[in-house]
């Protein structure tokens, strides 16, 4: 792999770029793989490459239907932060956020993780209460967060209205160092580094059916080909139930459409991620200028990406309601993605009724903060065939226990 | 020079001169102008700067798929940033300001990337910037996001109203040029009700422009008649400055009508949003014009050859004096004589095709226009301005060719069908060989709740670029959507107009084919955001294969435009780099908007108070003249203390909580949810809801119960009353009234379906009234009416009667652990009741509490909160509420769940009281620590706080929680770390603070 | 943005009148149930791409519950019927199963 | 009972149509099995008016009988009265399994009246209020933008709204708002 540098670039410049090597290859299938993970998105890439960085499993295979993190991975509102309540959740989302700190130097690639800040606000008193007990468990968990008050939310967010007539601003959980990253060159970094690694990243390459040996998986058939494994980690956001379907298993999960949407690009207005569960909407300002904005999902099972405009309605309302000034704005683009839900909308990272069949879903709204803690979770797992402690809480068992992992419970909803 | 002529211009009235200013300047327009129009008619050329290299940009269109024309509009609660000049009609006074640059226009800083551009090239971002790890945020980040974002920055509220507007409609025909005025009579044709909508202020589109003539008539007059037809027509309905901008499922389509933006003012709306249900959606909107990628297409000077010719044709605005036409293929000469016929000066026509024999050419060539074939532009001369082009061969690399001086290009690089409404809900596209472009599968619409095609493509959004084709095609397809909604037979012809002998296009994705890097790095595709040629190459190269790929690594098409201008010619760019077939690169998803539509109309009517429904009990406005410090909660807004003076909230619970204790004080209950629940299985199904058994509870009485949920979780709790031998009425939690009453209507309606139970929520139909405190009962003896002594009404009782003359129904329960009434009264005669017992009050030292005294008052006894106590994660068993389960019932929603694994262990954390060592508050939502950490490293617990509170009664901090092994624990000393300070300590003791015999309350 | 006929009001009922109500079908496992009949019930969904049974209420109306079979993938639906029957009706079945050639069925 | 008021005590607002509180109504809720003889004889007998069918309003006598549910009547009818007719309405149906409540207090009505009433009501319910799909005779329980609701039709230029009173003044500005001078669509102009 050559190293992308400003030296790079600058020697690039004077033969007009011709020099630049494809970021990764794009190989035909080999007939067997130690691994293989289904789902190019930002969790599968990470599950794959820590199989190889920290677990030296190499001999693996990254299957994707369509376009390497074309899913939720490309989707998404970007925001990362590891303000959980619970300490499952908090250990996971934290090992993830610290993951992202050093990202673009870990994998050569610039991820723009930008640690800018991440403010809850809190504009009930349920609320207030909520995010003090938060900020109470991070500071045992060793997230840092702080309960911060009103003028120190306006400080950070000076285009905020602290005294809305419905509700007003009492405070706000600060995570000073949540932020955002440029989503696509996650998936991008983690794709460069593993197929420096020489693993195979195969694109347009759909999973039709998986083969089990004596309650274990052997291979599975795509539209490439049959290809055999003994480790299959599903990691494919949107379509878990599916492919849980082919081995045979059902899941706690029901897919539906999550929005978002983009304003036309302004100057910076907003130097931090602001979240409002009360209204429902959350925004942060892309680096092109855009007013990134998220909401709440659809409550119907739906698999076309496509969301309903009553819920763009209300999450715009909410914003303009919490930012006045930016009612003049345009919506510039709007979209969906399909979000697994499971029971107690937690993840899933866990073994299966299936031998060597590994899952990895339901992150929910969640999804893309975890990616490199998810991945580094998923890799112990998939190469131990036992879960080490981030992921020990997310199995599947607790739902026959009554284990949950309920992040609601604070008042936060888990975007 | 681009120059206002004295002729043309067939939409502004000349008699109608308004002044606005641009950029400080004041510049004169018409009416009927758009700002571009009107500042192109003044020469004002250069209108902005782009989003990455801040080049000098033009406007390069006429209308909605403008990317470079952006201004700053209006100024303090009614400033824009980002709108199209394009697209906005002028009026007197309106004030424009352009964007991305300092200091000005002309003399840009940021101008100097442009010097570097070829350091920066697609995506250079991802390739540096990475060390030190911190200058990301701190350096690298700040210098680029202050360098990017386009517009300034709103700096009042928005000073207008917006609203919105659902209709029905069988047919929506979205886009009123000729082939929308086609698709909109032959569906009404049919008799069903359509709607027909238009984007700009005239009805017409292009065919004015373009000519032709259509049923023997002029574009221009046929236009006329049919517009005075379908508002003839009863069944239609009609709108100007309304765009369809977004199609969703099941015949949902929204539209963005601009009301007030062409004059602003106070009285109407601004925007209005109309969400329209549709059985069938004709989409008329008409084909875009592609630009050609040549070296310098984006200086300005170079526009599109069908914008050049709306300017000169609507506006009379001639964008040169002198200009060259480039094209591949036939349209672009109708800008070539249109020119020429208004005494123009057409320098040459530069023409990809080898060679052009098609009739407009020939027309071209007779009106002593030089027609170059073969032929392309291989630079651009001119900086802030054209000056002159280099034409060269098309099949050649670029380097030799011949100096044309000009001062405008007008270029034509083919036409796209406007398919976005066609695909916003999956409907598929075809690449059309012959036309070279994507058109609409007819085979593969979009599905719709019947699972039937809902979208049907009319004219040149359909493919059929031709006058004759296009009217042909519209009519089909609006005498087809109105059949298919049940339209009856309809004889009406088609529109007619004459065929057209036409030579076919030629595919230019590059020109010249042979271009080398150099010129390749000039070519732009995404005008906005500065993507060329180069870059798609090479993110091609780079492995970026896929078509999201390259528009993500590039940012093609993610400008304000979406890419209504680039998205074409870049996937040809890429499909060439890939030596792959264009449909086998395929197009990118089109999502809604099709133009950018303002966050004020999506939110339409709910913002300021309409922002969300603030519920009010009877007694609201009585708590607000007496200073109520106001809570949410769900909707409503509750007292969360009246403050007297100078009181501080916390001042004002102290006192509140005091004289409830030693006096009497008065609570407006109304909130509390109130079910009816009535028949002969109704306490059969209430055994099934909570988890005490409530069919034998003795009419007259009063039963405290706890629901939950299958998953054995803790959702409301509440006092229930037999009313009589079948009727049970159910006191639910604040939030839980709506809530519950939905649970258990789910359950009647799809589990016990032959249970036979009737609910009615009846939550508003009373006022409730606590009166609450020792001299409670004296305050109710002085309104009279009723036995309200011990022996008659005693406690967990209910007796119905006339309170005071007020029917009423009187209920002995207790949250406070005082002698405690509370009274329910029809909502009406709620504010007339609380006044009595205000009066009556008055000598016994009443006083109103608020919900935070509430709060206090229960803690003190020890009483759960749903909400504090509870977090969806408890069950009763959890707070010590075994007492509530029966143990007689089989079964009751929750019972199996609580049976589980981790439910019934037991180390669960329970429900205990904490005492601090020191008397002080512990803070909100503190944990108490175990010794360790656990395998993730993080500090282990074993238990948390719910509530905790000063109490005044106590004169302490008192607080309650669930703790590990708890009950067990009594008068251990537990540590509870906080936040910034020392650790707490804390004893374990019961969570009945005050009057633990319960003795005050049953009096 | 659905629409669904109400069978109740017979009304087309906006999506924003309605609240949905997940799986339908749904056998509840009770108190003397195994734990994975348990928790199959409460948790384990088909999720399906394609036809799915379902549960919505009128909520903004008539405020009865009531089930579809809608397609998740196209969003076609299918019809629409009582919420007091527990398995559904034959003819419906039928006429997925016509327009569906590969449908596995609704159990 | 003159303690009793109105949530909206008598607010008004003229804007291009009128909006009004229609003052304190009688209202009760009637459920039970709308098929049952028995049932509909004595919601006859007690109130004067006929059923009415699926999605109907019936008026008789000064009080108007609409149907709710295919288990649930709403009768309208002057205040005073609604206590007295709760109780006849209990008294015939006993022997059924039937539940009568009076909600006079739970619920509050608001008139809009003028020639774009249709109009104003549209600019805030999904439901269809066009000529030809809904007119007098017909009830509709739906939505007015964040709140539930329902209405009918007195005549062809007024509107009868049933809201919840705790949103009585959140539906009174919304409508107020929605017949704002200056906000005329012409949407059913001839």
């Amino acid at each position: 792999m050559r190293r992308y540098s400003a030296f790079a670039i600058a020697r690039e410049g004077l033969r007009y770029h011709t020099g630049w090597e494809r970021a990764w290859a794009s190989p035909e299938p080999k007939k067997r793989y130690d691994a293989i993970v289904v789902g190019a998105g930002g969790h599968g890439l990470a599950t794959a490459y820590y199989l190889g960085k920290n677990h030296g499993i190499k001999n693996v295979a990254v299957i994707e239907k369509g376009w390497l993190g074309g899913g939720n991975t490309g989707r998404n509102t970007t925001i990362i932060r590891s303000n959980y309540l619970q300490d499952p959740s908090a250990a996971i989302y934290e090992k993830a956020r610290s993951l992202y700190e050093t990202m673009s130097q870990d994998l050569n690639m610039n991820v723009m993780f930008s640690p800018r800040g991440v403010i809850m606000l809190a504009q009930t008193h349920h609320e207030v209460r909520g995010y003090q007990r938060t900020a109470h468990a991070n500071a045992l968990q060793g997230v840092a967060t702080e309960w911060i008050g009103p003028q120190r939310v306006k400080e950070l967010v000076p285009i905020i209205r602290l005294d809305g007539p419905r509700y007003p601003v009492l405070g706000g959980l600060w995570q000073p160092r949540g932020g955002t990253a440029r989503h696509d060159a996650v998936a991008w970094a983690y794709a460069r580094a593993c197929s420096a690694m020489g693993m195979d990243i195969i694109q347009n390459c759909a999973v039709t059916g998986i083969e089990t040996e004596d309650g274990a998986v052997k291979a599975v058939n795509t539209t490439k080909g049959r290809i055999e494994t003994a480790k299959l980690a599903l990691v494919v956001a949107g379509h878990s139930s599916e492919l849980a379907g082919m081995a045979g298993f059902r899941l706690p999960i029901e897919s539906v459409a999550l929005q978002a949407l983009v304003s036309e690009p302004i100057k910076p207005a907003m130097d931090v991620v602001v979240m409002a569960n009360t209204v429902h909407g959350y925004m942060s300002q892309s680096d092109k200028g855009e007013m990134v904005i998220g909401g709440g999902t659809d409550g119907f099972n739906n698999y076309t990406q496509r969301g309903s405009f009553h819920h763009v309605e209300e999450t715009v309302r909410a914003l303009v309601e919490t930012f006045p000034m930016l009612s003049r704005l345009k919506m510039m683009r709007q979209w969906g993605g399909i979000v697994d839900m499971t029971g107690d909308r937690s993840p899933i990272l866990s073994k299966t009724p299936v031998g060597g069949i590994y899952v990895n879903a339901g992150w929910g709204t969640g999804g893309f903060k975890s990616i490199p803690g998810s991945g580094w979770a998923m890799a112990e797992l998939v190469a131990k065939d036992a879960p080490g402690p981030l992921a020990a809480a997310f199995g599947l068992d607790r739902f026959r226990e009554g284990r949950f992992i309920d992040e609601s419970v604070a008042a936060g909803v888990a975007h | 020079m681009s120059t206002r002529l004295e002729s043309l211009g067939r939409l502004i009235d000349r008699s109608q001169p308004m002044t606005f200013t641009f950029n400080g300047r004041s510049f004169k327009g018409y009416a009927g102008d758009t700002l571009a129009s009107a500042l192109l008619g003044a020469d004002q050329m250069m209108l902005g700067r782009s989003f990455k290299y801040h080049r000098p940009r033009g406007a390069v269109a006429s209308g909605a798929e403008e990317p470079n024309a952006l201004v700053g509009l209006g100024q303090g609660g009614r400033f824009e940033p980002d709108q199209r000049a394009t697209t906005t009609e002028i009026f007197p006074g309106l004030v424009a300001k352009s964007q991305n640059h300092w200091p000005s226009l002309e003399y840009d800083i940021g101008a100097v990337n442009s010097l570097f551009a070829r350091f920066l090239p697609a995506g250079f971002y991802y390739k540096t910037f990475m060390a030190p790890p911190a200058a990301w945020k701190t350096v690298f980040e700040p210098f680029i996001r202050q360098s990017a974002g386009l517009g300034a920055v709103p700096e009042e509220p928005d000073a207008d109203r917006y609203e919105h507007l659902y209709h029905h409609a069988d047919v929506a025909v979205v886009g009123g040029g000729v082939a929308g005025l086609a698709a909109a009579k032959a569906a009404a044709a049919t008799g069903v009700k359509v709607l027909l909508l238009e984007q700009s202020a005239h009805w017409g589109g292009r065919a004015p422009v373009d000519g032709g003539e259509i049923d023997g008539m002029a574009a221009e007059d046929w236009v006329s008649a049919s517009v005075a037809e379908l508002e003839a027509a009863p069944n239609v309905t009609m709108r100007l400055r309304m765009q369809g901008f977004g199609v969703y499922d099941h015949g949902y389509l929204i539209a963005h009508e601009r009301v007030g933006d062409h004059a602003p003012g106070e009285a109407a709306p601004r925007h209005r949003l109309w969400r329209i249900r549709a059985g069938r959606i004709v989409t008329a909107t008409g084909a875009l014009e592609r630009p050609l990628a040549f070296a310098g297409n984006d200086v300005p000077g170079v526009m599109l050859a069908s914008a050049m010719r709306d300017y000169l044709v609507n506006w009379g605005v001639a964008i040169g004096r002198r200009v060259v036409v480039v094209t591949n293929n036939d349209d672009a000469y109708r800008t070539a004589l249109a020119f020429k016929s208004a005494g123009l000066d057409v320098a040459a026509v530069l023409d990809a095709r080898a060679s052009v024999i098609s009739p407009l050419a020939q027309a071209a060539r007779e009106a002593g226009i030089s027609v170059l074939e073969g032929r392309g532009i291989g630079a651009v001369k001119g900086r802030n301005r054209v000056s002159g082009v280099l034409a060269v061969r098309q099949q050649g690399d670029g380097g030799a060719g011949e100096e044309i001086a000009c001062d405008a290009v007008a270029m034509s690089g083919g036409w796209s069908p406007v398919v976005h409404l066609w695909s916003h809900c999956g409907g598929k596209l075809l690449w059309d060989e012959a036309d070279a472009m994507f058109r609409p599968d007819p085979a593969r619409a979009p599905s719709g709740a019947d699972g039937a095609g809902f979208v049907l493509t009319a004219g040149s959004a359909s493919g059929a670029l031709t006058l004759a084709g296009g009217l042909a095609d519209a009519h089909a397809a609006g005498k087809a959507a109105g059949r298919a909604m049940g339209g009856k037979a309809s004889r009406k012809a088609a529109p007619k107009a004459g065929a057209e002998a036409s030579q076919p296009i030629a595919p230019v994705w590059i020109m010249p084919e042979g271009a080398g890097p150099a010129k390749r790095a000039k070519m732009w595709l995404d005008f906005q955001n500065d993507v060329k040629v180069s870059d798609v190459q090479l993110a091609a190269r780079e492995g970026y294969q896929s078509v999201e790929h390259t528009k993500r690594y590039t940012t093609l098409g993610m400008a304000t435009d979406q890419g209504k201008l680039s998205n074409i010619n870049g996937l040809a760019v890429l499909s060439q780099a890939l030596s792959q077939p264009i449909p086998a690169t395929g197009t990118t998803t089109f999502r809604p908007p099709y133009t950018p539509v303002s966050f004020g109309a999506i939110a339409g009517e709910a913002a300021g108070e309409l922002f969300q429904p603030v519920r009010q009990t009877p007694i609201h406005a009585w708590h607000e003249a007496h200073h109520a410090h106001w809570e949410p909660v769900g909707h409503w807004r509750r007292p969360y203390a009246y403050l007297r003076g100078t009181e501080t909230p916390a001042d004002a619970v102290t006192r509140e909580v005091v004289n409830t204790r030693e006096n009497v004080g008065l609570l407006d209950a109304s909130t509390l949810g109130k079910i009816v629940v009535k028949g002969p299985d109704a306490g059969r199904f209430l055994d099934m809801l909570y988890t005490g058994m409530m069919s034998t509870l003795p009419v007259g009485k009063c039963r405290y119960g706890l629901m939950c949920n299958e998953n054995g979780f803790l959702i409301d709790d509440g006092v229930v009353a037999r009313l009589d031998d079948d009727t049970w009425l159910c006191h639910t939690t604040t939030g839980g009234a709506d809530r519950i009453h939905a649970h258990m209507e789910e359950w009647l309606q799809t589990e016990w379906w032959d249970w036979r139970v009737y609910t009615a929520n009846l939550t508003e139909q009373y006022a409730q009234i606590a009166v609450v405190g020792p001299k409670a009962r004296a305050v109710l003896e002085a309104l009279g009416g009723m036995d309200v002594s011990r022996e008659a009404l005693p406690f967990m009782t209910w007796a119905e009667g006339e309170l005071g003359g007020f029917p009423v129904r009187l209920f002995r329960i207790s949250f406070s652990g005082e002698l405690s009434y509370e009274i329910a009264v029809p909502a009406s005669m709620g504010q007339a009741l609380w006044d009595r017992l205000w009066q009556a009050g008055q000598t016994r030292g009443i006083m109103p509490y608020g919900t935070e005294t509430l709060h206090v008052l229960r803690a003190e006894k020890g009483f759960i909160m749903i909400g504090d106590e509870t977090d969806g994660t408890v069950i009763p068993q959890d707070l010590g509420l075994n007492w509530a389960i029966s143990k007689k019932k089989d079964d009751y929603l929750g019972k199996r769940a609580q049976s589980r694994s981790f439910m019934a262990s037991e180390d669960r954390w329970r429900l205990v009281g904490l005492e601090t060592l020191d008397g002080s508050v512990i803070p909100d939502g503190a944990y108490v620590v175990a010794e360790g950490r656990n395998a993730n490293g993080q500090r282990n617990m074993q238990g948390r706080v719910t509530s905790t509170y000063y109490s005044p009664t106590l004169k302490r901090g008192i607080a309650m929680g669930l703790v590990a092994h708890g009950p067990e624990r009594m008068g251990e000393v537990v540590t509870i770390p906080t936040i910034g300070g020392p650790a707490i300590k804390a004893k374990i003791v019961d969570p009945v603070f005050y009057d633990k015999e319960g003795a005050k309350q049953d009096v | 943005m659905l629409i669904l006929e109400c069978p109740y009001c017979g009304i087309m009922a906006d999506e924003t009148e309605l609240t949905p109500g997940g799986e339908a079908h749904l056998k509840r496992a009770t108190v003397g149930s195994t734990d994975d009949a348990f928790e199959s019930y409460l948790f384990d969904r088909k999720n399906p791409k394609g036809v799915h049974f379902e549960r919505w209420r009128h909520s903004a109306g008539c405020g009865k519950w009531f089930h579809a079979a809608r397609s998740t993938t196209t969003l076609e639906v299918y019809g629409t019927y009582a919420a007091q029957v527990s398995e559904p009706p034959k003819e419906l079945v039928a006429k997925i199963k016509k327009k569906c050639p590969g449908w596995e069925g609704w159990q | 009972m003159s303690d009793a008021v109105s949530a909206l005590a008598g607010a008004a607002y003229e804007g291009y149509c009128q909006v009004s509180d229609a003052g304190l109504t009688g209202m009760v809720t009637i459920r039970g099995d709308l098929g049952a003889a028995k049932v509909k004889a004595a919601v006859k007998k007690a109130t004067g008016v006929a059923l009415p069918g699926q999605g109907a309003i019936v008026a008789a006598k000064g009080r108007k009988l609409a149907w709710m549910s295919p288990d649930e009547l709403l009768l309208f009818c002057g205040y005073d009265e609604a206590p007295g007719l709760t109780a006849a309405l209990t008294e015939a149906l006993a022997g059924q399994h039937a539940l009568v409540a009076n909600v006079s207090d739970a619920r509050v009505v608001l008139r809009v009246t003028g020639t774009q009433a249709r109009e104003v009501i549209a600019k805030l319910t999904p439901a269809d209020v066009s000529p030809g799909a809904f007119g007098p005779g017909q009830m509709r329980r739906t939505r007015l933008q964040q709140v539930a609701a329902g209405f009918h039709m007195p005549d062809e230029t007024s509107f009868e709204v049933i809201a919840f009173r705790s949103v009585a003044d959140y539906v009174f500005t919304l409508l107020s708002n929605a017949a704002r001078p200056g906000g005329e669509v012409g949407l059913f102009d001839g």
